[in-house]
């Protein structure tokens, strides 16, 4: 793999940028790999990349039905933060935002990871409440996050109306190395770093059915024809109910539609995450200048990637109430995808029913921010069998009624 | 006992329509089966009309009945009347299943009229008020705006409603957005 | 140069002159104009900068496909940036600045990046700035974003107002052109319900611009008494200035009105958006003309043909007085015609083709101009305006044959018809070879609520380019969508129309064709991203495969235009680069809405006052008048305390306790949920609602009452009360009335439907307070009525009657420990009530007191409250409740959740409560620390604080919380850290800290 | 942006004026019932690509529980019916095996 460096992009614009090589390679399957992830999205593609970085498992295949970073890791809103109230989800996610830090260095590909801080603000007095158990928890957990002051809040935020008529910010809670990244190009970075460590990322190759032999996993078919494999790994937000369906079990989740919009691009005017979840809206702006704006899910299950058009209502009419400014910005594209939402709103990391399948989904709204720590986790638990940080997250949870509820803190996921 | 005081005192508006809170009203709920006999004969004696259809509300000078659900009705009747009318309605349905309350206190009821009335209230309900699909004799249970509510049209121009009275306040406010002057569609 | 002529524009009135300024220069126009016909007619060719690499640019369009001309207008509260000068109404007193440029716009810094852009290829920043890793947050990426973004951010609030309005109709179409006129009419003759829709301020789109004879006549007249006709039909809506912005589900379609735009400042909303249901929906888009890529195509004065002949016909100006057409089709010698009868000069029609075209190439040769065949534009020069161009021929790789100095370039690439709104809702497109566009498959359909297609395309925008085929598609696609909507067909009179034969198109994707490396790098596809033809095959050839990596690596049609000049062009061009066909690579997703809408039109009339409802009790009022700061509660606001003037909310809340806890308090309680539950069935209902027994409560008796979700989890509480032996008053949370009575009706409805209940929110019918405090009673005697001495009105006991001449319910009930009386009036009788109450009260010391005094009080008592104790993931067995969870009963709602392993786990924490050792209040939300740390190197923690008050009663902090095994740890001390380093001790003690044995409250 | 009809009210109600409730149909198990059959209960879920039955409230309307089989590919609309039942009514599974053959749900086909 050539190096990307600014002496790199020096030496081939000389003969005019012919000279770059493919990013990754695109292979046909071959007959069997010890492993197979289904989904080159974001968490697949790391999954991936750390069975090789950490475990040294190399032969591997990632299969893609569309193109690799296609689903929602290519239509999400970037935030990343891990300020999180339970122990669990705090644990993940800020493995994920340390992982995020230095991983354009780690892929030698700029994912422009911006710690640019993100708010949450605080509109109620139970929301006050709320991320005041959050900051505490969050100092136990080694997850720094700070309490802050209206005053502060507007030094960090010039656009916002502090006195709303109606729900006015009482505070929030800040985490400073939280932020964004360039979503495609961590889908990219990925698949190049995997495809360089010699694994195959298959794209347009749908998985069509999962064999098993005596409670064992032995691989997939797909539309390129029978895989076999040791280990399969199932990571297709959206999809996975559907994939499960195939290996024959159900999974408590059910996929609806996410929606988020940009505005045109404007001159920097806001320089850090704000989420206000009283009013559920969240806004950041792109560094091309586009407010980027997120809101809430539809409430039935729907494959479309097309969602209702009320909830970018609802959401708009809370950021001006929030940030008045944006209501003479124009929306430039509005758009959906299809997210997992689990009985406890939180992911499932976890063995199945099927010896050697694994299954991670159910990240619903938040899972962007998961990608590296999500990846690193899956990685250990499919080559170990077990990992900290997805101990919390199993299947069995559901029945034993041991759940992870972020909700409670007032903080909705994204 | 002081004087009952409805939300908003009779409020108005004019715009490109007429908004009027409408002061208090006698309104009771009435829950249970609309086909049974005793029901149809308890509202026939206590609001003196026969049981409305599906969506249908018939107003007579001393009230009227408005079909909300297939077993629920909200009579309406001077708000002095009420609770003789919840009595009677009770006496009458001894036996039966079926559960009659006052809510008068419970609701507002407005009036939008004018040309333009049907634009108006279209500005804030889904609800298709289209003269050939809802006119007078028809009730609609929608959203406007934010809250829920149920209209009627008196005539052609006007447009009865009621939202619950703790969001009197709201549901006027937005009306008058809606009639604002220079703010005429002119699709109806 | 451009310039306005002195004669002709068929939409400007020269009779009135308006004035308008572009970066502070006066300039001139006439009404009718747009912002972008102005200036050009002011010579202004140069109006901004693209994006990446800052170079001049010019209008390059007439509508809204225009990627250049995007302006900052209006100032203050009316500001607006990237308003698009193609689709501006020219007014009185505009105002314009241009964007994207640094110190000016004839000087800007920022164009070096265009001098270092062999160094900036597509996807650069991906491969570099990677070291070190701090520079990217702190040195590059403010760089980048600096140089970025387009126009001056807003800085005050709007000053306009929006709205929104829903209609139902049959058949919507979408394009006032000749098209959607003949279609609508088609649709209206059956009788269907028709809305027209047109973004522009004009009916007729291109065809009296193109010219043609309709049934005879011009088709400018034509139109004109097809739009009379249509006026006069009752059941067709017509609307100017009303773009539809997106198709969506279920025959859904939002159209987006710009009411005052052009008059800025006039009573009414700025926009409507229009939310319509249609049973069919017409898209007669019309087509959009494709540039053509060749070397410095996007030099100011390179412009689309099409737009050439628009602002000459419609405005009267020539966008050069020197002019070259380039084409590879026939369309394009229109504009050499319309240009040369105005009198402009015409220097050379460069057609691709070998054999050139037809008809109309006949006539131009016939007015005298030059046309060489088999020529391209080898590249274009000039800095801020075309200087010259070097012509070679179009088979080759760009080896000048001669150059030519003009003012202006007009190009034609061909059409591709607009199939945003087809498309947004899932219909597909098919690729026609022989005209080189994509056009809507008819047979793959957006599909509606019955499965039925209810998009229909018509004219242009479904691929019919000759003016007689695309009267008679507009018809029948009319005739289709009434037909499709449920209406009878008559037969219709064929429409006779002339067009020019033309010939065949020529694609051309890259101008020469062979074009070489140095001329692909400075060849522009997408004009304000700045993404050139070379962009495209690197992406390619870096393994950027898919149309979606492509525009997603380049930034192709990601610009505020979306890509409509240039998506097209970008995958033609991306399938050469992969030897692929077209329709292979297919398009990217096409996604509303069509042009960018306001934030304002989208949120509509909710801002301010109606943002959001705001319920109000019948005492709101007199809460504002006296000092309440509010807590919002649900869309309630409840006072959160009664501050005196000089007082602060903290002192307010210390004083309402203690004279509640002294002499008497009152506690606007109206917004508790009181729900009506009636019926044979009804003590069997509750039963299974709640944990405890509620069959067995006697009628006039109280009882305190818990329910569980299915989950298992504690969700509310409240008394319920029992009227009779079919009814019962079930009191909820404030928060929880409306979500506890349709949780009833919900299992009701479609669970156990079979049971006799009906259940009614009274939550509003009642104003409800609650008078407490040792005097409760003298008050209540004073007021006079009913009896409610101990004796025959005990604690947890209802009773109907009069006080002080009010009908009254009254429940012996109390939440601060206090002897306490909660009175239901009518609601229309609150205020009242409230204001006899307060009178009445002034010797006995009576004050109002707040939620945050009614939160002190009952957690001095060890009261739980739901939403602190509990929050979704808490049972009644964690809150030491188990007394209020029926053993008797084999079912009820949780039960069975709560058999579940974690559940009964011995493990979780219980409710205790929490005294620090030097009586501080301990922080909210504080865990307590256990020893070590988890698996994943967190502190691992064995509590936490639920609810932390001063205690102005007990002068000291007290607090609730969840402790591991806490019931059995009485006693033992624990510690809490802050978040700022100090650690507070604190030792665990029974809950009830006042009036252990509940004297006060039974008295 | 969806449209049912109300089968209580008879009008087609736009989405904004519904609450979406899930899957239908579910059996509920109560106390007594196996751990596998309580967790399936509350969480396991068909979420299938295509045919749907699920549950709606018309919550600013009659305020009633209805059910909905839907298509969640296409967002196709088969039918609505009253949530009194525990099976979707014969026509509308007739309608359905014409439009989308070989469809299967949970116990039914």
């Amino acid at each position: 793999m050539k190096r990307y460096s600014a002496f790199a992009i020096a030496r081939e614009a000389l003969r005019f940028h012919t000279g770059w090589e493919r990013a990754w390679r695109s292979p046909e399957p071959r007959r069997r790999y010890d492993v197979v992830i289904v989904g080159a999205g974001g968490h697949g593609l790391a999954t991936a990349y750390y069975l090789g970085k950490n475990f040294g498992i190399t032969n591997v295949a990632v299969i893609e039905k569309g193109w690799l970073g296609g689903g929602n890791t290519g239509r999400n809103t970037t935030i990343i933060r891990s300020n999180y109230l339970q122990d669990p989800s705090a644990a993940i996610y800020e493995k994920a935002r340390s992982l995020y830090e230095t991983l354009s260095q780690d892929l030698n590909y700029n994912v422009m990871f911006s710690p640019r801080g993100v708010i949450m603000l605080a509109q109620t007095h139970h929301e006050v409440r709320g991320y005041q158990r959050t900051a505490h928890a969050n100092a136990l957990q080694g997850v720094t996050t700070e309490w802050i002051s209206p005053e502060r809040v507007k030094e960090l935020v010039p656009i916002i109306r502090l006195d709303g008529p109606r729900y006015p910010v009482m505070g929030g809670l800040w985490q400073a190395r939280g932020g964004t990244a360039r979503h495609d190009a961590v889908a990219w970075g990925y698949a190049r770093a995997c495809s360089a460590m010699g694994m195959d990322i298959i794209q347009k190759c749908e998985v069509t059915g999962v064999r098993t032999e005596g409670g064992k996993v032995r691989g997939v078919d797909t539309t390129k024809g029978p895989i076999d494999c040791g280990k399969l790994g199932i990571v297709v937000a959206g999809h996975s109910s559907h994939l499960a369906e195939m290996g024959g079990f159900r999974l408590p989740i059910e996929s609806v539609a996410l929606q988020a919009l940009v505005s045109e691009p404007i001159k920097p005017c806001m320089d850090v995450v704000v989420m206000a979840n009283t009013v559920h809206g969240y806004m950041s702006q792109s560094d091309k200048g586009e407010m980027v704006i997120g809101g809430g899910t539809d409430g039935f299950n729907n494959y479309t990637q097309r969602g209702s058009f009320h909830h970018i209502e609802e959401t708009v009419r809370a950021l001006i109430e929030t940030f008045p400014m944006i209501s003479r910005l124009k929306m430039l594209r509005q758009w959906g995808g299809i997210v997992d939402m689990t009985g406890d709103r939180s992911p499932i990391l976890s063995k199945t029913p099927v010896e050697g399948v694994f299954v991670n989904c159910g990240w619903g709204t938040g899972g962007f921010k998961a990608i590296p720590g999500s990846g690193w986790a899956m990685a250990e638990l499919m080559a170990k069998g077990h990992s900290p940080l997805t101990a919390d997250f199993g299947l069995d949870r559901f029945r034993e009624g041991r759940f992870i509820d972020e909700s409670v803190a007032a903080g909705v996921a994204h | 006992m002081s004087e009952p005081t409805s939300a908003l005192n009779r409020a108005e508006f004019k715009g490109i329509a007429k908004v009027e809170e409408t002061g208090l009203h006698g309104m009771i709920t009435l829950r249970g089966d609309q086909s049974s006999a005793a029901i149809k004969k308890a509202v026939l004696s206590v609001a003196g009309t026969v049981m409305p259809e599906q969506r249908e509300a018939i107003f007579s000078d001393t009230g009227g009945v408005v079909w909300m659900s297939p077993d629920e009705l909200m009579l309406l009747c001077p708000y002095s009347e009420v609770e003789a009318r919840v009595a009677a309605l009770n006496e009458a349905l001894a036996g039966t299943h079926a559960l009659a309350v006052n809510v008068s206190d419970a609701r507002t009821v407005f009036r939008v009229s004018g040309p333009a009335a049907r634009d108006v209230l279209s500005k804030l309900t889904p609800a298709d008020l289209s003269p050939e699909v809802f006119g007078p004799g028809q009730v609609r249970r929608s959203r406007l705006a934010q809250v829920s509510a149920a209209f009627w049209m008196e005539d052609d121009e006007t447009f009865g409603l009621f939202c619950f009275r703790s969001v009197a306040q709201y549901a006027f406010d937005l009306l008058k957005v809606a009639a604002a002057e220079g703010s005429e569609v002119g699709y109806f | 140069m451009s310039v306005r002529l002195s004669t002709g524009g068929r939409l400007i009135d020269r009779a009135t002159e308006i004035s308008f300024s572009f970066n502070g220069a006066r300039l001139k126009g006439y009404a009718g104009d747009t912002l972008a016909s102005a200036l050009l007619g002011s010579d202004q060719m140069l109006v901004g900068r693209s994006f990446k690499y800052h170079r001049p640019r010019g209008i390059v369009a007439s509508g809204a496909e225009e990627p250049n001309a995007l302006v900052n207008m209006g100032e203050g509260a009316r500001f607006e940036p990237n308003q698009r000068a193609t689709t501006t109404e020219l007014f009185a007193g505009l105002s314009a600045t241009s964007q994207n440029h640094w110190p000016s716009l004839e000087f800007d810094v920022g164009a070096l990046n265009a001098k270092l852009s062999r160094f900036l290829p597509a996807g650069f920043y991906y491969k570099m700035f990677i070291h070190p890793r701090s520079f990217w947050k702190h040195v590059y990426e403010p760089f980048i974003r600096q140089s970025a973004g387009l126009g001056r951010a807003p800085d005050s609030e709007d000053a306009d107002s929006y709205e929104h309005f829903h209609l139902h109709t049959d058949v919507v179409v979408v394009g006032g052109g000749i098209a959607g006129l003949l279609a609508a009419r088609a649709a209206a003759v059956t009788g269907a319900k028709v809305l027209l829709m047109e973004q522009t301020a004009h009916w007729g789109g291109r065809a009296p611009v193109d010219g043609g004879l309709v049934d005879g006549q011009p088709v400018g007249d034509y139109i004109d008494a097809l739009v009379r006709e249509l006026s006069e039909m009752p059941n067709v809506t017509l609307r100017l200035r009303c773009m539809a912005s997106g198709v969506y589900d279920h025959g859904y379609l939002l159209g987006y009105e710009r009411v005052r735009d052009h008059q800025p400042g006039a009573p009414g909303p700025r926009h409507r958006l229009w939310r319509v249901r249609a049973k069919q929906i017409v898209t007669a888009t019309g087509a959009i003309e494709r540039p053509l890529s060749f070397a410095g195509n996007d030099v100011p004065g390179v412009m689309l043909a099409s737009a050439v002949r628009d602002y000459l016909v419609n405005y009267a100006v020539s966008a050069g007085k020197r002019v070259i057409v380039a084409t590879n089709n026939d369309d394009g010698y229109r504009t050499a015609i319309a240009l040369k009868q105005a009198g402009q000069e015409v220097l050379r029609i460069l057609d691709a083709r070998e054999t050139g075209g037809g008809a109309l190439m006949a006539e131009a040769r016939r007015l005298g101009i030059r046309i060489d065949c088999g020529r391209a534009i080898g590249k274009v020069s000039g800095g801020k305006r075309v200087k010259k161009v070097q012509i070679c021929a179009y088979a080759g790789a760009g080896g000048a044959l001669e150059e030519v100095a003009c003012d202006a370039v007009a190009m034609s690439g061909g059409w591709s018809p607009v199939v945003h709104l087809w498309s947004h809702c899932g219909g597909k497109l098919t690729w026609d070879a022989e005209q080189a566009y994509f056009r809507p498959d008819a047979t793959r359909a957006p599909t509606g609520a019955d499965g039925q297609p209810y998009v229909v395309p018509a004219g242009s925008a479904n691929g019919v380019m000759m003016l007689d085929a695309i009267c008679g598609d507009a018809v029948e696609a009319g005739r289709a969508a009434a037909k499709a909507a449920g209406y009878k067909l008559k037969k219709a009179a064929a429409i006779e129309a002339e067009p020019a034969p033309e010939t065949p198109i020529e694609p051309v994707w890259m101008m020469p064709r062979d074009a070489r490396v140095q001329l692909r790098m400075k060849a522009w596809l997408d004009y304000q991203n700045d993404v050139k033809v070379s962009d495209v095959q690197l992406a390619a050839r870096e393994g950027y495969e898919s149309v979606e990596h492509t525009k997603r690596y380049t930034t192709l049609g990601m610009a505020t235009d979306q890509g409509k000049l240039s998506n097209i062009n970008g995958l033609a061009t991306l399938a050469d680069a992969l030897g692929a066909e077209i329709p292979a690579v297919g398009t990217t997703t096409f996604r509303p809405p069509y042009t960018p809408i306001s934030m304002g039109a989208i949120g509509g009339e909710a801002r301010g006052a109606v943002f959001q409802p705001l319920r109000r009790t019948a005492m709101h009022g007199w809460h504002e008048k006296n000092g309440a700061d509010w807590e919002p509660v649900g869309h309630w606001r409840r006072p959160y305390a009664f501050a005196r003037s000089g007082e602060s909310v903290h002192d307010a809340v210390m004083r309402e306790v203690k004279n509640t806890r002294e002499n008497v308090g009152l506690l606007d309680a109206s917004t508790l949920g009181k729900i009506l539950v009636k019926g044979p069935d009804a003590g069997k209902f509750l039963d299974l609602l709640y944990t405890n027994m509620m069959s067995s409560l006697k009628p006039g008796k109280c009882r305190y009452g818990l329910m569980c979700n299915e989950n298992g989890f504690l969700v509310d509480d409240g008394v319920v009360a029992r009227i009779d032996d079919e009814t019962f008053l079930c009191h909820t949370t404030t928060g929880g009335a409306d979500r506890i009575h349709a949780h009833m009706e919900e299992w009701l409805q479609t669970e156990w439907w079979d049971m006799q209940v009906y259940a009614a929110n009274l939550t509003e019918q009642y104003a409800q307070v609650a008078v407490v405090g040792p005097k409760a009673r003298m008050l209540l005697e004073k007021l006079g009525g009913m009896d409610v001495s101990a004796e025959t009105f005990p604690f947890m006991t209802w009773q109907d009657g009069t006080l002080g001449g009010f009908d009254v319910r009254a429940y012996r009930i109390s939440f601060s420990g206090e002897l306490s009386y909660e009175i239901a009036v009518p609601t229309a009788q609150g205020l009242a009530f409230w204001e006899a109450l307060v009178a009445a009260g002034k010797e006995f010391g009576i004050m109002p007191y707040g939620t945050e005094a009614l939160h002190i009080m009952r957690a001095e008592k060890g009261f739980i409250m739901i939403g602190d104790e509990t929050d979704g993931t808490i049972i009644p067995q964690d809150l030491g409740l188990n007394w209020a969870i029926s053993k008797k009963k084999e079912d009820f709602l949780g039960k069975r959740a709560q058999e579940r392993a974690h559940m009964t786990d011995p493990n979780r924490w219980k409710l205790v409560g929490l005294e620090t050792l030097d009586g501080a209040v301990l922080p909210d939300g504080a865990y307590a620390v256990a020893e070590g740390v988890n698996p994943n190197g967190q502190r691992n923690t064995q509590g936490r604080v639920t609810s932390t008050y001063y205690s102005p009663t007990l002068c000291k902090g007290i607090a609730m919380g969840l402790v591991l095994k806490g019931p059995e740890r009485m006693g033992e001390v624990i510690e809490f850290p802050g978040t700022d380093g100090t650690v507070f001790k604190a030792r665990i003690v029974d809950p009830v800290f006042y009036d252990k044995d509940g004297e006060k409250q039974n008295v | 942006m969806l449209t049912l009809e109300c089968p209580y009210c008879g009008v087609m109600a736009d989405e904004t004026e519904l609450t979406a409730g899930g899957e239908a149909h579910l059996k509920r198990f109560g106390p007594g019932s196996s751990d596998e059959d309580f967790e399936a209960y509350l969480f396991e879920r068909e979420n299938p690509k295509g045919v749907h039955f699920e549950r709606w409230r018309h919550s600013h309307g009659c305020g009633k529980w209805f059910h909905a089989a839907r298509n969640t590919m296409t967002l196709e609309v088969y039918g609505t019916y009253p949530a009194q039942t525990s099976e979707p009514p014969v026509e509308i599974r007739n309608k359905i095996s014409g439009i989308a053959p070989g469809w299967s749900w949970r116990l039914f086909k």
